[in-house]
């Protein structure tokens, strides 16, 4: 069986080939397990990447997982939306184990929380970070450069 | 008399000592992919004894490559402050100095000599081999005539360098 | 009397003499390898006047502080064992044997120091130093042997008169001489025999913590480690000199031929290392060996 | 001065029923006891330093009388008996405070001091083999204090023990068969006359048992086990004496009664070296090599000393059956040194397991800052035992190599050679892993051991120092020993060898003294620098990484791994393992003749009435049975 008509049998809403190799899954948020339990028995065993993209004016982040098939070469973005107040998602590193890390960091990055994912809230990269998640369309890099930096006087007067 | 002879004494110190500098490079940005051309054959830092050294203990310049942000900043402090006097801190590329290209980013900081003393910027993104043996040059020159004394800076402005870290790291 | 305050105040200068001018020929010779400029002939003493002006040093405690000590007391009391020209102060109180275990006393003292530093990297340094020891070893004990079969004697100043003439053990006995030039070399610790500093893999191993004096007494053991290893080979395998500056000659040639070959290997794993000197050398020594025991 | 050995041999039994009985009244009176009465052993000890008794009759036994005699050799082992037990007692007394059965202890301690120091004085076999048994057993006695596991490792110790004393108990009786004595001189006279075959089977017997005392491979298997589980006391009384008990034996059994007789009667040696001491020499070499691999991949400080003795205790063989007057003399020195230093090295460890309470290396480190004095009994004792100079264990190594050049024995020369290097390895790992490295949080408020403990630790310092600088106070008695026993003693003076006859020179006082200039210059560059200050441990080389307190930044698990890598291939089989597998064939066997003897009396009854049968049909047949 064709590929393309195994994902179409998943608890998907969408399936959109953008181009030869590169498929674009979009699902729930309550079937994204599920979908990626179910894209990992069709043969995509790597987890490329994980992250977010935050569509503020949808007030939604878009999560996707970058999946490869290593027998057919195909590529698979697995999409799904959740909300942006109170953004909580299930944990992937069940199926696969590299998501444990990415969690991490997109609890870091966007203050998305990863229940089952006992590290979500450890410090990732950021070091004493009490400010917005600084990936956040509405944390203003400016400003706390502002706040927090002091700039070289152009004349190269330093107090 | 006798502080003559301790001048002159100081004088020869820094006269031999200008001619072996031993460098860590802390390779925190693209500015370290400066440094082996430095090293190799064509340019060859070698002949003035600057040699690259492995442990903060042994080295005599941090050689600071690239952007600086706040949680290397910790490690930097660190590693300066494990060095052992007289040390010198040489900021390579514009970034430490204000922040570069990143003049913008929530993660970097604008000025290294805030939080560290540097004794010589050698500014260029990136500097070519030239410039940093240039830079290396005018260090030697700074040590010759007893100026660059970022150590005693340190020490004598410590309340002042350990605020700004605190302001930036906790 | 006076004579031999004399020697045993110049022994140690001109040993270190002569080792300092080896570390300096070989950044100089090296660079030229590499087709760099180089260094100044006179670096290495730089290095170590800036070592010794640091203005701060640290310690981790009395052992950290005693281990460069202890490593340059144990070569400065190494030189007045080996024989040279015109000077034998002390042969007479240490034969050979003796001597292959007053050389461990430094590097039981360096291990000890480096060890209180609380540095990883120092212990795995010295496991690996003592490893490869233990690895040089065993052909450096055959070849010793059959040396000293040969010429009946464990007096290194009586093997040294014996070569007299040109009748040097290196060609008398080659084999055991191609062995104890391989053992010579890693017991310098030249590539591919670095793996006790290998700065890439464990920061300078042993030296990790230290800087400042304590860098500056290791440096200046090591001019005198150059030198006891080149004239122990010198004067085992290459009858001593006359004079002094014969055994200088016979010293630079030996140093020349480990740093050409120094300047273009990489690196072994420090078991390959031991495997290594177990198998060939070890095989080629006891052939030797054997050939010196049927031969007499 | 008119003392007999009897009051000597009496003196550590006397004691030991004193401090039994002491104890029961407090244990003040029991220690009083002991130590009193095991110093006074030493000091009755000391009036027969230069004066030999040949023939001091203890009684009659089966028509054999039974005799004590003392000569130097006895002397010197009697030395290290008396000594090593001494400060024993005197360490224990902190060491095994609060745990119960002391009183017994004490006694076991000090009756196995006596029987130690009656096979020193026994001058007919009969004797020697009576103390040997109450040695054998009460060590045992001792080696199951350690707890649960050293039952075990004493179960173990008891059966090779007995394995041996079995072997030698044939050869006596072999002997009593024949001549219905069993003095020395008689035996002596006896083995030179008797036909080859006889001899070398009596040598086997009673090498055996030497064998296993002396833990020479492959009869050491015991060792690692005994050592590392007994209490540290009797670990460094079995490693420092009850070793050197198997190597006397073994030197009275070439020197005595095959070699050259007491009383100085001098009679040719049976064996002349390349036959049968030619061997032992060859199983002391690879007991040196062997253990000394296994030493060096130990992760336990107890078992890593143990491998250690075994190593140490086959430089002692070697050198006695060189044969040549060097290579005795070298092996007795060495006897005398091991005895020090590996007694002060169990000591030390023992300290730092009575403050840790443990054993485990890769769990200890740094704890010189917290047990200096321990420390610097440890650093004296690593560097006598890895023979580096100028300590006493260097002196005596570097008369078995000459010894062996000499003779020309290479190839046990460079066995002997190997095995020195390869100790620096295993001695660096273990005053590394306790010592030095990082100090783990949990031993942060751990203390120096108290005064009675240290007492050991700095004599045994200091005996190091002694022996090895001036080598010539040993060599006196050693000398002695040589010449009653018919070898010429070699030149030695107090310093030193001046050497001569193929033996290069060594003067101790020389290389000592030069050491300590080189260490003054050393230190006079050091103190023009800079002035240094103290950092704490977690200052530290971290490639720019903060350490933290509960962070383990520490090189101590699995020191020699890489090492591990090239030899384990070779160790993948032992003589222990070969041993078990013995054991489980007898198990099997054992079985088979289990069901033959079911313990069932209808069997029984049908096997008698099946054999009668059998018989009863083979005489029908006309009583040709083949």
């Amino acid at each position: 069986m064709n590929i393309l008509d195994r994902i179409k049998q998943l608890n998907i809403t969408k399936v959109n080939v953008q181009r030869e190799n590169r498929i674009f899954v979009d699902t729930e948020k309550d079937k994204l397990i599920s979908v990626l339990y179910g894209m990992k028995l069709i043969g995509f065993n790597q987890l490329s990447i994980m992250s977010a993209v935050d569509r503020i004016k949808d007030n939604e982040f878009e999560l996707f997982y970058v999946l490869y098939n290593y027998k057919e070469k195909v590529n698979a973005i697995v999409r799904t939306r959740i909300p942006r107040d109170n953004p909580v998602i299930e944990t992937a590193d069940k199926i696969y184990p590299p998501a444990h890390t990415y969690e991490r960091e997109l609890t870091e990055m966007f203050g998305i929380s990863v229940s089952g994912n006992p590290d979500s809230g450890k410090p990732f990269i950021l070091e004493n970070w009490k400010d917005k998640p600084p990936m956040r369309k509405d944390f203003d890099s400016v400003e706390y450069v502002d706040k927090h930096f002091v700039f070289r006087n152009p004349e190269g007067k330093n107090e | 008399m006798e502080k003559m002879t301790e001048q002159q004494f100081r004088t020869i110190g820094n006269m031999l000592r200008k001619r072996s500098l031993w460098m860590l490079h802390y390779c925190t940005g693209c500015g370290s992919m400066e440094l082996p051309a430095v090293g190799t054959s064509r340019y060859d830092m070698e002949r003035f004894g600057v040699v690259p050294y492995i442990t903060p203990r042994q080295a005599d310049i941090l050689l600071v490559t690239g952007y600086v942000n706040t949680k290397t900043l910790r490690r930097i402090v660190t590693v300066y402050e494990q060095m052992l006097d007289p040390k010198y801190v040489v900021g390579f590329g514009s970034c430490p100095i204000n922040g570069g290209v990143y003049w913008d980013s929530y993660a970097v900081i604008k000025q290294l000599d805030r939080y560290i003393p540097v004794d010589l910027y050698i500014a260029g993104c990136m500097p070519r081999p030239e410039a940093i043996i240039t830079g290396f040059m005018h260090l030697m020159e700074l040590i010759d005539k007893g100026k660059a004394t970022g150590y005693k800076r340190y020490k004598e402005n410590l309340e002042y360098y350990k605020e700004n870290q605190r302001k930036v790291l906790e | 009397m006076v004579k031999n305050i004399l020697i045993a105040i110049g022994l140690p200068l001109l040993a270190f003499g002569i080792g300092i001018s080896f570390m300096g020929f070989k950044r100089k010779i090296g660079a030229r390898i590499q087709r760099r400029y180089g260094p100044p002939f006179h670096q290495p003493l730089l290095d170590i006047i800036k070592l010794l002006s640091k203005k701060s040093d640290i310690s981790h405690g009395i052992i950290y502080d005693l281990g460069p000590m202890i490593a340059l007391g144990a070569s400065i009391l190494t030189i007045f064992f080996i024989p040279i020209p015109g000077l034998k102060l002390l042969t007479g109180s240490a034969d050979v044997i003796a001597l292959l275990y007053i050389m461990v006393i430094g590097s039981l003292g360096m291990g000890l120091g480096a060890g209180e530093s609380a540095n990883p990297n120092s212990s795995i340094g010295i496991a690996r130093a003592l490893t490869l020891m233990f690895g040089y070893d065993l052909p450096f004990v055959i070849v010793i042997i059959s040396v000293l079969l040969k010429y009946h004697t464990t007096n290194l100043y009586a093997i040294t008169q014996a070569q007299a003439g040109g009748h040097w053990a290196m060609w008398v006995l080659p084999l055991s001489a191609i062995v104890g030039f391989i053992v010579i070399y890693g017991a310098m610790g030249e590539h591919p025999f670095d793996v006790v500093t290998a700065p890439h893999e464990v920061a300078t191993g042993p030296m990790a913590e230290y800087g400042g004096k304590h860098l500056g007494l290791l440096f200046i053991d090591h001019a005198f480690h150059v030198y006891i290893e080149l004239a122990l080979f010198v004067d085992l395998f290459m009858g001593g000199a006359s004079n002094i500056g014969w055994f200088y000659v016979k010293m630079f040639v030996l140093f020349l031929i480990i740093v050409f070959f120094d300047e273009v290997l990489p690196r072994f794993r420090i078991d390959d290392a031991v495997r290594f000197y177990w198998r060939w050398p070890t095989i080629i020594a006891l052939t030797s060996l054997i050939i010196v025991l049927i031969g007499g | 001065m008119n003392m007999s050995l009897m009051v000597l041999l009496l003196t550590p039994f006397t004691g030991g029923i004193l401090s039994y009985l002491g104890g029961k009244i407090h244990r003040s009176v029991r220690y009083t006891f002991a130590i009193l009465f095991s110093s006074l052993t030493l000091v009755e000890l000391f009036f027969y330093y230069n004066k030999p008794v040949n023939h001091f009759v203890l009684g009659k036994m089966f028509g054999s009388v039974m005799i004590l005699q003392i000569n130097p050799i006895s002397w010197l082992f009697a030395f290290i008996v008396t000594t090593i037990s001494l400060l024993a007692i005197i360490f224990s007394v902190n060491d095994m405070e609060g745990r119960g059965g002391l009183d017994f202890y004490y006694f076991e301690l000090m009756v196995v001091e006596g029987a130690m120091l009656g096979i020193t004085l026994a001058g007919d076999l009969l004797t020697f083999f009576l103390f040997w048994e109450i040695m054998s057993w009460t060590s045992y006695l001792l080696i199951i204090q350690g707890g649960n596991k050293s039952i075990k490792a004493g179960y173990k110790y008891i059966i090779m023990s007995i394995i041996g004393a079995n072997s030698m108990l044939i050869a006596i009786a072999m002997i009593y068969g024949k001549i219905h004595t069993l003095v020395f001189r008689n035996v002596a006279m006896l083995l030179a006359a008797s036909p080859h075959g006889f001899d070398i089977a009596i040598f086997v017997l009673f090498a055996i048992g030497f064998f296993v005392e002396a833990a020479v491979m492959p009869l050491h298997t015991w060792v690692s086990d005994a050592y590392s589980e007994a209490p540290s006391s009797v670990s460094s009384v079995l490693s420092g004496v009850l070793e050197k008990i198997g190597a006397y034996g073994l030197f009275v059994l070439l020197y005595a009664l095959f070699g050259v007789s007491l009383l100085g009667k001098l009679m040719p040696l049976r064996f002349p070296s390349p036959t049968i001491m030619y061997t032992i020499g060859w199983f002391a070499g690879i007991s040196i090599v062997v253990s000394t691999f296994l030493a060096i991949l130990q992760e336990d400080a107890k078992k890593l000393l143990a491998y250690s003795s075994i190593s140490q205790i086959g430089y002692v063989v070697l050198g006695i059956s060189i044969g040549t007057s060097l290579g005795v003399a070298g092996g007795l020195f060495h006897a005398l040194n091991h005895a020090i230093f590996k007694s002060l090295l169990f000591f030390t460890i023992g300290a730092v397991i009575y403050r840790t309470g443990t054993r485990n290396l890769s769990e200890l480190g740094g704890l010189i800052k917290k047990m200096p004095v321990t420390f610097t009994g440890t650093l004296f004792g690593i560097i006598a035992l890895a023979g580096v100079p100028p300590l006493n264990g260097f002196v005596s190594k570097w008369m078995i190599y000459e010894a062996l050049l000499q003779k020309k024995e290479v190839f046990l020369l460079i066995l002997a050679l190997i095995g020195s290097t390869g100790s620096f390895l295993y001695v660096y790992r273990l005053i590394h892993s306790t010592f030095l490295g990082q100090l783990p949080e949990k031993f942060k408020d751990v203390k120096e051991v108290p005064f009675l403990m240290q007492i050991p630790i700095w004599l045994l310092s200091l005996g190091t120092i002694v022996f090895g600088i001036w080598p010539g106070l040993a060599m006196n008695v050693i000398a002695r020993g040589e010449k009653f026993f018919g070898i010429t003693p070699i030149k030695y003076n107090l310093y030193g060898f001046p050497g001569g006859n193929g033996m290069g020179s060594l003067k101790m006082i020389n290389i000592s003294s030069v050491f300590i200039a080189g260490l003054i210059v050393a230190y006079i560059i050091f103190a023009l620098g800079a002035k240094t200050h103290r950092i704490s441990q977690y200052d530290n080389y971290a490639a720019g990484q903060v350490v933290t307190k509960d962070t383990k930044y520490n090189y101590s698990y699995g020191f020699y791994m890489f090492f591990g890598r090239v030899v384990n291939p070779v160790f993948k089989w032992s003589a222990d393992k070969i041993y078990l597998a013995w054991a489980r064939s007898a198990n099997v066997f054992g079985d088979y003749m289990r069901r033959i003897y079911t313990g069932n009396l209808e069997t029984y009854s049908s096997y008698i009435v099946v054999i009668i049968s059998l018989v009863g049909f083979l005489i029908l047949l006309g009583g040709k049975i083949w």
